[in-house]
């Protein structure tokens, strides 16, 4: 079977769409020649020619405005934001326009749009390059925000937000772009709005996305021979949110740990501990526990591991929890 | 200093008095002349109807362009069918010119919805902007889709001269010039950022602004609609050659305030205001065509009654308007409504 | 004893800080001549100087970056941003810079910068004039967030938050510029962080803040005489957030509804129901009612009454918490 | 056609063979004339260091600036104490040429902290600035301040030929203009925004840019530090004098990577870097100083041998840099930590 690192994927998920689609562009700082500082556009000016393939100027608003304009004449912008601290200048183009176009056009003119953007922390990375911006996007009404967890599901991802009518944000976790998985690349599979259960039990749900997955599969490892079995819900997509995989883990588990990167005060573990409260109230046997990164600015590459969860941290909320 | 009237490094066809400035052949016949006059006519009377009906309380807060119509009028006129404009919130003359149906427009002003309540696909017209200068990249962006399609066709986007001083701005202006794209930026320095005067804005003519980015950049007396059009034409043609962008800067007036939420009198002397009307553009227009003998009275007349009874219908149609049916509001955020928001909805709704 | 509208007391609020403190700068789109548009700076201009009060060209990314190089020459800005909608384009440098300034400097520098934000709908504004942009910087570390809820308050907050070393987003509730109270102003009272109590009862905590505060009230009144009484809690600061405050009313009612303009997805009340949860998950009876703005963009004037919480959904809610 | 070497419509007064061109008085005396090689041959051995460091995983991510040192120490050097610098990323040389203390400075790339782990304040230079063009805004503001409080300083932003395309730099640049503040807008033109060349950033030089704000522009051989020194100087001069903003476009060239992360071969050429080799700053002003006679072959290995011993010193004070207690990540968010923070704190130390 062969074998694919996420960078790998999502690359083929660029080219696919780009050989498939003649109305699709690919745009960004860096994009072109380079092939994006993470090479996940590598090879694709050559192979698509530099017309839909290109570099833009050092302007993060203008980018995210291109791709309005641009599928106002009917292209399906693919645009590149090179790092998370980035995305922010782009916010108001996005909130105040990408987000709106189809409502305030009554439904007229829609907005097939892709933002990719490599997110997260956890490479020891500079500042404003290990930021997770997800709450600024998925409380914008009027986006989709989806955040893959490896290889195959990241180009699986990728191909349904590039057909998606509305506009996707799309997080990569930049400290799995170089984790492989193997199996076939296929654009099936679980649509956005679907969460995934990568591992079964009965102890406890935890609910993780992006490079916070894989933590929560290790802990859960761990956690197996003290006889606590966890689920492991990779969420894929943070909106629209699969609120019936939630339900049913905290119906069937009646303990729910939320882990991300993102600070805790309103990071996503905020509106998963709402919406459980919400749905499964009466079968919760402990308070929903949120695992995440601290309400401070991302600290410097030497402290970063105090500030993400580690394995252990979100094995000791998992005991904390299921010993309620 | 500039409130002294447009000053001479502009172009212009047609003296403030509406004598001739050289040579006055723009290639409009004389079909196309007189239209100019009606649409800026209809223009002006619709916009002091939605004085009126603010006043009323048929509209919510209204942002009146008066004494802009030969900016907007001019430059609209110069467009193709299949050339798109971007407006900012103050372009209804300009929306009027390109034939976008003004009773759907005004739903915004009514309140009933937003930006584009038209088709703006359909209309060439993209929605109402109000977050200033953003529309300014789209326009780029369109143009850029323009380009690679090869159609031919460019974009005009409208700002104010306020708009010069945001970021959007500037990255647009630059794409534009790095892409080499087809489009015009075209802005009314109508010499006013609501209280902000045109010196605490910018320390230069903004026309120059395009020199920073490698394009022309051509100051027009925004007074004069046959000037405004003949420089806005060239603009297109130049766009649709392929030979890139070029800013325009109309120089205008805003003669009321501006929007019926704002009092211009806390900031502005009445006699700048009285100095811009002896400089108006309609009149000025007026005494032109029927100082060359292109129009006589009685069409300045028949224009005047026509728009009027023009108006009348607008007026019953937007006063008709009612709100929307509640669920638009859920049905057209997603091409597909999640299941979460159509859970929140139904629970509104129920209780 | 004196009467005043909420913009009123921000005026004086402003003035009494100009006058105490040569250090403090007023800025912003026309808060010149025209003393703003809602009036806030009304006549600062002519009894401060031009230098002191100040129109600013329309950038509100500059105005935000503006006050980061006045902080370090030692000056106090205090910024307008005209409309809620129109904060987003300072939110990279409010982000990347104002949040971060004094982490990143080891505490060396700091950033008391006052940003006021005329916020939220209600009034029949235009698009982008009714925004709630709370969330954006309620979830960025490092900001301190407060909305006042009535005039002689709103005096008490702004000139804490003026006097604040850190700096906080104040965001002003446009459609109460004009409710009025009597009563003195003073820059003592309650702290920036704390919350208040308007009203007592035990059968369930109404957690609001902003013009929702007087719905709430309402709300309660409705209930009154069918014996439902609740307790009404202005929370006044989103961050830091009186989690003591939420503590009690969860524990002395077991009842919790938090009600806001925002739309739900990672809505403040996200965080508050998660919060409470935490804290007071066994005294809990009924799961944390969210009621909220819904999660589409802000709807046109017409339809605004369909998108904020009206009177009658609190009290219904209220009542679906209280037989739960 | 830029990468064949510097155009002449820039200052300079050295020519790349180390000789004079014109007149080369630029106002120092000997002293400094030697300081200026001793700083750049410092820096450039630092620059080395540092690559090294982080090849041996002792720095993250390392920013090279060789080939620009003249640029930054000439400029630098034109500064007073009081004036203030807001860097980017690569501004290691000026930061050695302002005095900063480099090891506090290179906790950045040790990834020991953030921004600024010198006194910003007191070295008058503030933190390292990642974000591409917000330290102008700073910059801008910094220098409202001191134009209020009539200090008679300026202040002056680095930035690269990429940063001009962002919404920042122009609003920056326009309110300098329409407050008229003391700063000087240096932008240092290496050829590259990390892959992509000038040509798709701009599509003008970067000094016009200044026209469209209403502030010289000046174009500047940015590998002849007596040209960069007299420039800047001149821009300070004219902004302690209350005349406002200036534009510098030094034209240099990154030799290295964009960063130590980067691979500069998949998109520039070699002969285009050995061509900008044969330019290189310090043997030009080397030669130059030579052959005026102001220092001698002995002076030079002088310089060479103290800047090995102070990298000596910097490397073993930066590699014994551990990471800062952990509670510090809590301690200097707030002036005070929230009591909710140091709950959070608390719990997952007590874990
Ligand atoms: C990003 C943004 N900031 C602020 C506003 C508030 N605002 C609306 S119109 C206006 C002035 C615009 O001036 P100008 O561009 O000259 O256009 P004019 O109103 O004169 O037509 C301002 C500041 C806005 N709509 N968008
Ligand atoms: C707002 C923003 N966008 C993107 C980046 C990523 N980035 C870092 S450096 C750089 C290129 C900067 O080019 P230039 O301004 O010419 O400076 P140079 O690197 O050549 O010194 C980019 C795109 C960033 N740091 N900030
Ligand atoms: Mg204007
Ligand atoms: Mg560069």
């Amino acid at each position: 079977m062969p074998e694919f690192t996420m960078a790998a994927a999502l690359n083929a998920a660029l080219a696919d769409a780009l050989e498939e689609d003649p109305r699709t562009l690919v745009f960004g700082e860096d994009v072109g020649e380079l092939g994006g500082v993470f090479r996940v556009t590598d090879g694709l000016q050559r192979r698509f020619g530099r017309e839909r393939v290109f570099n833009t100027p050092i302007a993060e608003a203008g980018i995210a405005g291109l791709c309005v304009g641009l599928a106002l004449t009917g292209w399906r912008p693919i645009a590149e934001i090179q790092f998370d601290g980035f995305s922010y200048p782009a916010l108001d183009q996005v909130i105040s326009h990408l987000a709106k176009y189809r409502m305030r056009t009554r439904g007229r003119v829609s907005m097939p749009v892709v933002i990719r953007i490599p997110s997260f922390g956890g490479i020891r990375g500079k500042e404003h390059h290990g930021e997770s911006p997800e709450t600024y996007f998925v409380h914008t009404a009027g986006l989709k925000v989806v955040v893959p967890s490896s290889p195959l599901d990241a180009y699986t991802l990728l191909r349904k937000a590039i057909t998606d009518p509305d506009p996707v944000v799309f997080l990569e976790p930049k400290s799995r772009y170089w984790a492989k998985e193997e199996g076939e690349l296929t654009s099936d599979g679980l649509p956005i709005g679907r969460a995934r259960v990568l591992r079964n039990g009965d102890a406890c749900a935890l609910v993780a996305y992006g490079a916070m997955v894989a933590r929560c599969l290790e802990a859960a490892e761990k956690l197996a021979p003290e006889g606590v079995e966890c689920r492991v819900i990779d969420l894929r997509s943070l909106v629209p949110l699969d609120v019936e995989a939630l339900a049913d883990a905290a119906r069937e588990t009646g303990r729910v740990a939320v882990v991300h990167e993102a600070p805790q005060t309103l990071g996503m573990a905020a509106e998963i501990a709402a919406r459980v409260m919400e749905v499964a109230f009466d079968h919760l046997e402990a308070p929903v526990a949120r695992v995440t990164g601290l309400d401070v600015p991302y600290p410097p590459a030497s402290l970063e591991h105090r500030f993400l969860p580690s394995v252990e941290r979100i094995a000791a909320a998992v005991r904390r929890v299921v010993d309620y | 200093m500039r409130d002294t009237g447009p000053s001479d490094d502009m172009v212009r066809h047609v003296a403030p008095d509406g004598t001739a400035v050289g040579d006055v052949d723009v290639g409009l016949d004389e079909g196309d002349l007189r239209e100019l006059l009606r649409l800026m006519v209809r223009a002006r009377r619709l916009d002091r109807e939605c004085m009126a009906l603010q006043r009323q309380g048929e509209l919510t807060v209204y942002p009146p362009f008066e004494g802009q119509e030969a900016a907007q009028v001019g430059s609209a006129f110069a467009l193709g069918p299949s050339d798109f404009v971007f407006p900012s919130f103050r372009e209804l003359a300009a929306a009027i010119a390109r034939g976008v149906d003004v009773v759907e427009y005004l739903q915004y002003h009514r309140g009933t919805w937003h930006g584009g309540a038209y088709d703006p696909i359909a209309a060439r017209f993209a929605p109402i902007c109000v977050p200033v200068a953003t529309q300014i990249v789209h326009a780029v962006g369109w143009a850029l889709g323009a380009k690679l399609d090869g159609i031919g066709a460019c974009a005009l986007a409208y700002f104010g001269d306020g708009a010069t001083s945001e970021g959007d701005f500037h990255e647009a202006a630059n794409m534009a010039a790095v892409f080499r794209v087809p489009v015009v930026l075209f802005c009314q320095n109508n010499g006013w950022a609501i209280s902000v005067p045109l010196s605490e804005q910018t320390a230069v003519p903004i026309a120059r602004r395009a020199g920073g980015y490698g394009f022309p950049g051509v100051r027009v007396d925004g007074n004069d609609v046959l000037a405004v059009y003949a420089v806005t034409r060239a603009a297109v043609e130049r766009a649709r050659a392929g030979e890139g962008p070029t800013l325009i800067e109309a120089i205008t007036y805003r003669i009321g305030p501006h929007t019926t939420a704002d009092d211009a009198t806390r900031y502005r002397a009445p006699e700048e205001v009285e100095r811009w009307r002896r400089l108006d553009p309609i009149e000025r227009y007026r005494r032109f065509l029927l100082g060359a003998g292109i129009v006589g009275e009685e069409f300045v007349a028949a224009c005047e009654a026509e728009a009027e009874a023009w108006v009348a219908e607008v007026r019953t149609a937007v006063t008709a308007l009612g709100p929307p049916p509640e669920d638009e509001m859920v049905a057209f955020a997603f091409a597909e409504p999640p299941t979460t928001l159509t859970r929140e909805w139904r629970e509104r709704t129920d209780a």
